[in-house]
Formats: C-alpha cells, structure tokens, sequence
C-alpha cells in the first residue's frame, strides 16, 4: 500500500475510535452506549488488523465485540425497569480531578516513551530473541511461541484470573432466568450458526500453531456458540452435567500446571517443555485452555450457578 | 485480464457500498432505509468478494472468502427481519 | 492492482466513517441497530481488503469472525427486546 | 513506521484518558463497567502502536501476546463486574420493597 493511503487511513481510523468512544461514554440510552460500544470493538479489530497484529485482531473481533457485547446486553437486560440512568455525571473537588489526571496522564505517557524506547529499531528488542529462538518453541507463530512457551507463566496465571472471575460469579447465587423461546427466525439462524461456530473454533485452534489464532480465539467462538444457543431459548438444549462442567472449567489451569511440573519431574525448570515434546504440549494444554476459556466465559454469561447444579439433593442429575 | 476483471468487481463492491450509505443518510424512513441499505450492502460486499477471490489464487482461500459472503448474506437476511420486526412492534404499540 | 487495492481501502474507511456519522443523527434504536449491520459488513469488507493489501491471509480469518460474531450480535440484540420468562 | 506509532500511541493516551474521566465522574454503575473496558482498549492501542515496526516489517510479538492475554483478563473482569451489580441491584430491590 502506498504511504499516503495508510496516512488517510490511519487518520480515518483513529477519527472514527474517538467519536465512537466519545458517543458511547456520553450517549443519552444506555442501550445506544452498548451498541455503540460494540461498534467500537469492531474498529478496534480494524486499527489491530492495520497495525499487523493479526492475533489480536481475532481476539478483539471474537471476545472484545462478540462476548463482551453480549454480556453488556445480557446486563441490561436485567435492569430494573424504569430506572433509565442517562448520561449523568458526578462534580468531584476539582483537586480530586486534577491530580487523577496527571498521574493516568504521566504513567501512560511514561509507559509509552519506555515502551517506544525500548522496541524502537534499534534498541536490542525482544522480537529478536523470539525469532532467534523460535525454532525451538515447538510453534512456527511467534504470538503463540511467546503466549504458551517462553512466556507460559503469564499464560497460566491468566487462566488462574479466569477461574477466580469465574468462581466469583458462581458465589453471587443462581443463574439468570433464562429467554423466552425464540421465534423461527432466530432458531433457524442458531440452528446452522452453532456448528459453524464450532468448526470455526476448531479450525483457529489448529492453525493457532503457524497462524494467526489459537486457544483463547478458539475459546471465545466457542462460548459464542453457547451464547446463542442459550438466547434461542430452546428447552431441549442443557449444559454438561454440574461435575462434567466443573471439570472442563477447571481443566485449563489444571493440565498446564500438570504440564509445567511434569517437565519439572523431567529435570527442567517448572513450564520448561522438553524440547521436542513442545509442539505436542502446548497443542494439549491449547485443547484444555479452549474448553476452559468456552466453559468459563458461558458460566460467567450465565450470571450465576445454572440450575441443574441446584438439583442435586434427589440425585437425579448431577 | 484477470486484474481488470478484479478491478471491475472491486470498483463496482465500493459504488454499492456508497450507494448503501447514502441511503442510511437520505431515505425517510427506518423500513425504506432497511429495504435499500442490507440490498445494497450485501451485493457491494458480494461484489467486493469476488474481486478480491480473484486475486487470492488459492483455490481453499477462495472458498473461504466466498463463505463469509455468505455468512454476511444469510445474518443480514435474519437481522433485517429481525429489526423490521421490532420496527413493526414500536409502531402497533404507538397506534 | 496494489495502487486500487490502496484507494479501496481508503474509499471503504470514508465510508465507515460516513455510516458512523449518518448513525449517531438517528435517535431511534431499531435504526442504530440497521446502521450497525451496515458498519459490520463494511467492516469485513475494510478487514478483507487489508489482508490482501498488507499480504497478511490471517486477516481473512479475522473477517470471517467478524461475519459470524455480527450473526451472534444480531441475535443478542433482538433477543433483549422480550422480557424473561420467570422460571 | 514512527508517525504511525506516535499517532496510535496518542491516540491510546487519550482514550485511556476519556475512559478514566467517565469511569470517575458517570453515576450510573454500567456505564462506568463501560468506561473501564474503554480504559482498556487505549491502554492495548499504546502497546500495539509500540509494536508497528513499519508497512514492511513484523510487528513486535512480545506487545501482542500481551495484550492478547490483556483482552481476556478484561473480559473477566467485566463479566465479574457485572454478576456484582447484579447481585447489588437485587439487593437494592429487596430493600425498596421493605
């Protein structure tokens, strides 16, 4: 592309994240802030995508519009009625104000110049130490050499952050009531979207190793599927039993700290893969972080513990 | 050849897609701009499609791209309905 | 080819940017949602057009997330307007 | 590509800003779950705007894993976000109704 279209389109796109984040922070209805909001995701997937970072653009337009924009719709949904709070705003001291902003205004603008300084061209960067050592990661994508490999304990403890939101929303009591059965517009449209969204998510963990994608893409359409499964309002559709559904949510974490210290076992360091078992692995601890982050995001959609773990006394169901 | 044919398709995707816009900013209506925009939008992306499949030269990318016309086609068909709908209830429930 | 795919690129974000503003003069909900599948379709095409301009396949698997989530979207749009069903 | 990073960066600086400005001063607790998410996607923009090395050349992958990870941990959040004032708006209703 040639420089001058990228300048206009850089320009464009950063007109249109302002006005969008601007409209959906001071719109009147809530219900416009969220659709506005999700359209905010969707240009965010875009800018992503122009900056070369396929990765996150998968991510943003799976989690960051699609499961984020249902749970924000999902909690509109249970307002209260008649209690539509428009676009009010508090008075704080203006000492309050002030020094908020200065501290958020110099630690980005710190964190930035440190950040620019530090993988500007000529710095030393760490981009080099990843293509350098990516043959031995047991991946050929480097987003997912960095995420399951060289830094595999970010990973693990961002799984563990999931867990804790997920076992935070189950304390806070019962599900949401669920909709009401949907029409044949939205069942048909469920009906063929669900297994596409399934294929989807299998194909993006697969090629997560040498492209763009991976487990937490894969999650996300994963938990979309469950989304909308749940929204048609079908009765003949239910989660996994109330252990099975534990297990897979607590799977993620659980198999790649196994992992981690079986290599331990092995004479390694904790999460130092042997190396020619790393691509083998990190593809089994991807399938187990997929079914967690699917299972985890569909609970935490839910609002609260489903209803057919309640009905355990009779023993009917578990 | 090939190119001029890609050119065209792309060319003629981004009238459509013009076309649709205008519409959202011009027409009266909600039904009226429902009507003109998802028909207009949906050929201005089939059309895009194509053009750009032309240029992929991989046969299984091909596929691909066509399946998301589809998958675009076939939302929007269900979404249009959808909000009609809910058009259609605002005013009963106003009448 | 590289010089069209460029001016695409930038006609298409005029666009968006044209469907962003034509959205937010129209009060009406059933309206931004319209104008909101316009945006989406708009931006698959905008997301295809940058994989082919950038050389970068991946992005076509981005856009063919970005049509299914706005599949997903419309459903949860639509489905909010009806009340729960107390179980 | 400098000019690119420095107005991506930017551009998150003030994002995060007008996110932190509604997350402060809205009185409504959705809209502030709003503000915080828009916080985040400004916070994300510096990092992946460092990472741009240019039209020609590959990004940076160490930014990306991060925010990538980022993304989810704020999608945790929000949902956590939301079960509590979930939870505080049923709270809420059973002391009206008192």
């Amino acid at each position: 592309m040639t420089l001058d279209a990228l300048l206009i389109l850089d320009v464009l796109l950063a007109a249109l994240l302002l006005v969008l984040a601007i409209a959906a922070l001071h719109s009147q209805s809530l219900r416009q802030a969220i659709i506005l909001f999700i359209v905010f995701g969707l240009v965010t997937a875009l800018v992503w995508a122009r900056l070369k970072a396929p990765d996150v653009a998968l991510a943003e337009a799976a989690i960051g519009s699609g499961v984020a924009g249902a749970l924000l719709l999902a909690a509109l949904r249970d307002r209260r009625p008649g209690v539509e709070a428009g676009s009010s705003q508090q008075r704080p001291a203006w000492q309050v104000l002030t020094v908020t902003y200065l501290v958020i205004g110099l630690t980005l603008t710190a964190s930035w110049a440190f950040l620019y300084a530090q993988l500007s061209a000529d710095a030393p960067g760490l981009n080099r130490l990843v293509q350098a050592e990516l043959a031995n990661s047991g991946v050929a994508n480097p987003v997912t050499a960095v995420l399951l490999n060289f830094r595999a304990y970010d990973t693990l403890l961002e799984l563990a952050v999931l867990f804790g939101a997920l076992l935070g929303v189950l304390a806070l009591g019962p599900q949401r009531p669920a909709p009401r059965i949907a029409g044949p517009v939205v069942t048909h449209l469920v009906a063929w979207l669900t297994p596409l969204l399934i294929v989807t998510a299998a194909y993006l963990l697969w090629v997560g190793a040498h492209a763009p994608g991976g487990a937490f893409q894969a999650g996300a359409l994963l938990a979309a599927a469950g989304i909308i499964v749940r929204l048609s309002g079908n009765p003949h559709t239910a989660l996994p039993g109330g252990i099975w559904m534990r297990l897979i949510a607590v799977g993620g974490t659980g198999v790649f700290l196994l992992v981690g210290l079986a290599a331990m076992g092995l004479g390694g360091k904790l999460l130092q893969y042997p190396a020619d078992w790393a691509g083998t692995l990190i593809l089994l601890i991807e399938v187990f972080a997929t079914l967690s982050i699917a299972a985890s995001l569909l609970l935490v959609y839910l609002g609260g513990q489903p209803r057919n773990w309640a009905a355990r006394k009779d023993g009917s169901h578990v | 050849m090939i190119d001029l044919l890609s050119a065209i398709f792309i060319l003629g995707g981004l009238f459509f897609f013009i076309a649709g816009t205008l519409g959202l900013i011009r027409l009266p209506d909600t039904l009226c701009r429902l009507h003109a925009v998802t028909k207009a939008d949906n050929l201005g992306l089939g059309l895009l499609v194509l053009g750009l499949a032309l240029q992929l030269g991989d046969l299984l990318l091909m596929l691909k791209v066509l399946l998301i016309w589809a998958l675009v086609l076939a939302a929007s068909a269900a979404g249009s309905q959808l909000i009609a709908r809910h058009v259609l209830d605002e005013r009963g429930d106003r009448s | 080819m590289s010089e069209l795919l460029s001016i695409a690129v930038v006609i298409l974000a005029c666009n968006l940017v044209l469907s962003l503003l034509a959205m937010l003069r129209q009060p009406a909900a059933s309206d931004r949602m319209l104008s909101a599948q316009l945006l989406g379709t708009n931006g698959v095409g905008l997301m295809l057009l940058l994989a082919l301009s950038q050389g970068q396949p991946g992005l076509i698997d981005a856009a063919l997330v970005l049509a299914l989530l706005a599949a997903v979207a419309v459903i949860a749009f639509t489905r909010r307007e009806q009340d729960p069903q107390h179980d | 590509m400098f000019d690119t990073s420095i107005l991506y960066g930017l551009l998150g600086i003030v994002l995060a800003g007008l996110g932190l400005h509604a997350a402060i001063l809205q009185r409504d607790v959705l809209r502030r779950i709003l503000a915080i998410n828009i916080l985040g996607v400004g916070v994300f923009l510096v990092f992946i705007a460092n990472a741009y090395k240019g039209p020609d050349a590959a990004a940076d992958a160490v930014p990306h894993a991060l925010v990538l990870t980022g993304i989810v941990v704020a999608v945790a959040a929000t949902a956590l976000a939301l079960a509590l004032l979930r939870a505080l708006n049923a709270h809420q209703e059973d002391a009206d109704r008192e």
